[in-house]
């Protein structure tokens, strides 16, 4: 897309300097804090299992930028963007991590189940398709309750093969749930490329089946995720049903934390590593005027420094009482 | 008092807390103008309407997830899944899903959700239509499990279940759903976590559920002809457990006998025995604790081998005279 | 159709007098076994539940017409079509649903149950969509054992709603295993209409989302069922993959033995009948010449009597011995 | 002997029996050129090809419903199951397909399969991928369920299991997967249904799983410096169990103590404590029978509760201690 297109695109979907500012500063603050937490896991600070989001960004940031803040998400497995996206305090999420009492879940979830109800977040899951039942559900709460409110559910191109995808989809349709599916793909479920793991990857098709509108769209492309999120979102509060986008993008680490990569290429990582959606954003910002390199290099140090603190704050929490262990389990 | 069946004492409670709490809603395959495949909610779309008596698509894993979801955002949804082993469709959303999310999410989140499903043999339906897979659930720690035998109890519980802030699986008895029993007007709850002492006895203590608790009734009004006394417990609620009740039948009976329409292997009969052993009433067992359960088959379609396949009227009697027959007379307990 | 352009039709589908006649007679045999269970239940001689096939006999019948004898099905809790067309011994059939231990199950399985492995049919199920994985795997099998049979998978429309479809649909796309999903669509499942339970009853569209072919025949037309059939078996023995057919049909009947109607109306039921896939078959093969009315009369009373032996077998044959409950548990 | 790990010997059971079987094959996700989420297969898709070592879709119930179907039809799959609390997702086709085609068909199918998973916590993996349930596969007629401790049962009994005619779960443990052990080079099998007893003592029954048996020894140990002496058994088979063993040992000890990480509550430590004390054990009891189990909490995933949610060695030493403080010294038995 030429400059001037992309500019006169930003501005007809309402999103000036501002919030194009903010979605550049999210998506970096996401992909800083993936890095910091790989760097504490390799320094044996960080225990357990997580999936780091690094080269996805501009899917969670365009999509939840479509958002009003009184919706909900569901997330999944690899969850950390969808959390800073939807306004997570980093220090609350550094302190699960570290396992402590004061993090979102007091120790008790860690990365795979990160959650913040009260603010829209119903969790990460550590079940490939799991959110995907329980975002229909709480659509159907939300129009039940006559809230107004939408609910975005996202997951990878794996959930796919689930079958709780398949029900859950149909589930909306039938009833017009005001959901929107994201559903995103970077290209492999684990080890299993996309085109081996699914008899047809194309995801129009697979909407039609369920009778919904189904898109396509460049996930590494902030602006283009943002587009089709807000044309859903602005369907589901319309009261017109469910709509299923396959963002597509790339996770440049590995699957988890010890991943061999034996199932691609160096040559395919470098070549989505050159689509890196952060530095496209920043480019553009640049062109149009509204960024300049010592601005990004400023807000680079800030969120360093903010990252930084939210280590140490989760350095200095207190770990859970083993007393209460059993603290949480019933209501 | 009034008598209603237990289908319509389910159908009541439904009803009441429908119009109770606008949170409420229903959900579930055939449970509109069908009624249900035994007929229990049979009127209920006339009165709450579509919204809330929802018909949903053949998706176990669909209606539990949705149920979870609105729970979690702050319905109060009652799913149905029209027979209990259809649970394994919808397993992880009830296991992975609804059990565990307040604990996973640090106790900051409530999942206020009723499965209610039929289960249990004697309809000649086979071995994927009769099973007892209570144990399964109660397993679980993050959900709560009840299983009514009458028709007061299959009310109570289930308007207690309804207001529970934790997801609850109600095991409901297909063939206790044309069973009839007093039920009062006014509006009352059964509390999740009591059992019922149905029966005083002195000899033997019989801990058992749903319709296994009218068949040990039967069984203790013969076993009552011979000179055996026996007291019959209803458990009611699975868990949590009413172990304070079936500990102190057993303190003072000196023997137990748990009967359940589960499989026995692995069943939760197990966990009554080892509650029972565990407690201060080890110390005054005449005999051992015997477990009566489901035999370790699936569930037959020929009626004689389905009767013959879970406890019996005749089975309990047995049991208990066996209690009685192989008691330790001289058995001297007390710490060392 | 024309008459000639039937007969012509049939002619180029292979299909001569004999065939033709054959399946005029599996389908009525269907009917007719089925009306006798009926009867058998209202005389309180048949216990449990089943499922009547009356007005679906073209699919079963049309569909597995274009198996060989030694390639497999997967049946339904609607399964009694399926087992006849199959080729069951109905003395077998109607021993195992007076629950006899010389019944197919040994009394063990009832209605719900009724299987042949040895001669292909791997079971009805009473699970709705809990034969469609293990067909997928059978047809697995047969791909690995090299034997060039082919596995015809049937289920409701109901089915479609399932998550195990989902899954194993697209299983099945992924290895272009040797199988033909073969949905009939009898307008509800159980109360639900396929309109209200599904969000896009379009069976192409639904192929398509797994990179299936898919078609849509009038399931009470036998010989379109056989030609949809006929052109996917084939397919999947050349190694082709699976093929998804519906077969757009009806049920007569209640759902189950119990079943007050009241989400159809008469009208519905009687336009339906007005189409009965016997009748229209019966019709084509007196107009061709095949069948004379005489004949087709004796046809029924040899059936007649064909059942009616069934039945007196069945009444005469022993009841399984209660010691054996545990027999057949474990291998 | 040599020694290799846990993971290498499951690696070693498969490729074995693909080489002496040609319908021996494995099939789940990421099991092909990832190697498993645990590398047991690593190496195997290169010595057998795609065709024999299948990575699937992410379709758990596909997954284990296909090995159903491959199974009846003549193959002898072995699926495996990334992490064991997906069973939840195939849990229709484990045990109302697997478990019980057989039964209801009469007697007249087959259905010779493999469930492997990994099983447990301590890996900080929480709630969702460190359950224990093994419990509701055991408490399903018609399937078979073992649980490996050591790297030479885990070849063997694999090998067992995968010629095996029922459908056999074999549940792995994560946190065994690099521990090694002696295996033979030579062909051999370990029988289902047989427990090892590990450990000989006098004073005290340990029976214990997978993991929890290397933890148990380490308690006898350490109790055998305390002068109490405790006969640790690996039951390696939960079904079916080997009774046997467990009553003839608690005969001679007169205590016993369950261990078992499942959670507790209705876990299958019930069954072993009715099953001794529907034995003549009874009457040799001398204390209690214990249950050390799982607490009844989903896993957390800070490190500290984690451990503290199932039984360490220390919670061992201290139940045996407890049993030995409580026993009841005068305890007469024998028929009345
Ligand atoms: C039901 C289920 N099956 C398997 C897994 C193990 N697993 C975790 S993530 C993953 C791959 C998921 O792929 P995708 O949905 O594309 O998400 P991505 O990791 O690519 O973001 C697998 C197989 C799981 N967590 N849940
Ligand atoms: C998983 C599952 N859910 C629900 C049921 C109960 N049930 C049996 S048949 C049926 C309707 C099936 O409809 P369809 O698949 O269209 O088949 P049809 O009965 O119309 O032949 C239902 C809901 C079941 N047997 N299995
Ligand atoms: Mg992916
Ligand atoms: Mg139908």
């Amino acid at each position: 897309m030429k400059e001037q297109d992309w500019q006169a695109k930003a501005r007809q979907l309402g999103l000036g300097p501002e919030r194009l500012l903010h979605m550049y500063r999210q998506m970096r603050r996401i992909r800083h804090f993936e890095e910091e937490v790989d760097k504490l896991f390799q320094a044996g600070r960080i225990w357990g299992t997580f999936h780091l989001y690094i080269g996805e960004e501009a899917s969670a940031v365009g999509a939840i930028e479509a958002l009003a803040p009184d919706d909900y998400i569901t997330s999944t497995h690899r969850g950390h963007g969808h959390g800073i996206a939807k306004g997570a305090s980093i220090p609350k999420m550094m302190a699960e991590l570290r396992g402590k009492e004061t993090g979102y879940c007091r120790g008790r979830g860690g990365s795979m189940h990160i959650a913040d109800v009260a603010a829209g977040n119903l969790g990460a899951n550590g079940i490939v398709g799991g959110g995907i039942p329980i975002a229909t559900g709480a659509a159907l709460a939300c129009k039940k309750l006559g809230l107004g409110r939408v609910v975005m559910c996202f997951f990878g191109d794996g959930a796919l093969a689930q079958g709780s995808f398949h029900e859950a989809v149909n589930f909306a349709s039938v009833f017009r749930l005001p959901v929107v599916y994201v559903c995103e793909n970077n290209q492999y479920a684990m080890s299993m490329p996309v085109e081996k793991g699914l008899g047809n990857p194309d995801i129009e098709a697979r909407a039609r089946a369920y009778g919904l509108p189904g898109v396509s769209v460049d996930g590494n492309d902030v602006l283009a995720v943002y587009e089709a999120a807000r044309k859903a979102v602005d369907r589901a509060r319309a009261g017109e049903g469910p709509t299923l986008i396959e963002t597509r993008t790339y996770r440049w680490r590995g699957h988890s934390k010890s991943d061999a990569n034996r199932y691609r290429t160096r040559e395919e990582i470098e070549e989505w590593k050159a689509r890196c959606p952060i530095r496209r954003l920043e480019e553009r910002l640049i062109a149009a005027g509204i960024l300049s390199p010592a601005e990004a290099e400023r807000i680079g140090e800030d969120i360093k420094a903010e990252i930084q603190a939210a280590i140490e704050f989760a350095e200095e929490q207190p770990e859970p009482d083993v007393a209460q262990l059993a603290d949480g389990v019933y209501a | 008092m009034r008598e209603i069946t237990y289908a319509q004492a389910v159908r009541e409670a439904l009803a009441e807390e429908m119009r109770r709490d606008p949170r409420v809603f229903l959900l579930g395959e055939d449970i509109g103008v069908y009624g249900g495949a035994f007929g229990v909610t049979l009127g209920l779309v006339e009165e709450f309407g579509e919204d809330r008596v929802m018909d949903t698509p053949l998706s176990e894993a669909a209606i539990i997830g949705a149920a979870v979801g609105a729970a979690v955002v702050g319905m109060r949804p009652v799913a149905e899944v029209q027979f209990s082993d259809f649970l394994t469709i919808g397993a992880d959303q009830l296991v992975n899903q609804a059990a565990k999310m307040r604990y996973m999410f640090g106790g900051k989140a409530e999942v206020p959700m009723v499965v209610r499903t039929p289960a249990g043999s004697g309809t000649g339906a086979a071995a994927q239509h009769s099973q007892s897979l209570e144990t399964w659930f109660m397993h679980i720690p993050g959900l709560k499990v009840v299983a009514p035998a009458t028709p007061h109890d299959a009310k109570g519980l289930l308007k207690a279940a309804i207001r529970d802030n934790n997801p609850v699986v109600v095991f409901e008895h297909k063939l206790l759903y044309k069973t009839k029993g007093p039920v009062p007007e006014d509006e009352y709850t059964v509390p999740i976590g009591k059992a019922a002492v149905r029966r005083e006895g002195r000899d033997v203590t019989v801990v058992a559920t749903s319709v296994m608790v009218p068949r040990s009734l039967q069984a203790a009004e013969r076993l009552a002809d011979e000179g055996i006394s026996a007291e019959v417990i209803d458990l009611r609620s699975l868990r949590p457990l009413d172990a304070e009740t079936v500990i102190a039948s057993v303190c003072k009976t000196g023997r137990a006998v748990v009967v359940h329409e589960a499989n026995k292997f692995a069943g939760f009969g197990g966990e009554i025995v080892g509650t029972i052993v565990e407690s201060e009433a080890f110390d005054f067992l005449d005999a051992p604790v015997l477990r009566l359960a489901g035999k370790d088959v699936p569930i037959p379609y020929n009626p004689r081998l389905e009767k013959a396949a879970v406890p019996q009227e005749d089975d309990i009697v047995e049991a208990c005279r066996r209690l009685m027959r192989e008691s330790r007379r001289v058995r001297v307990g007390g710490m060392a």
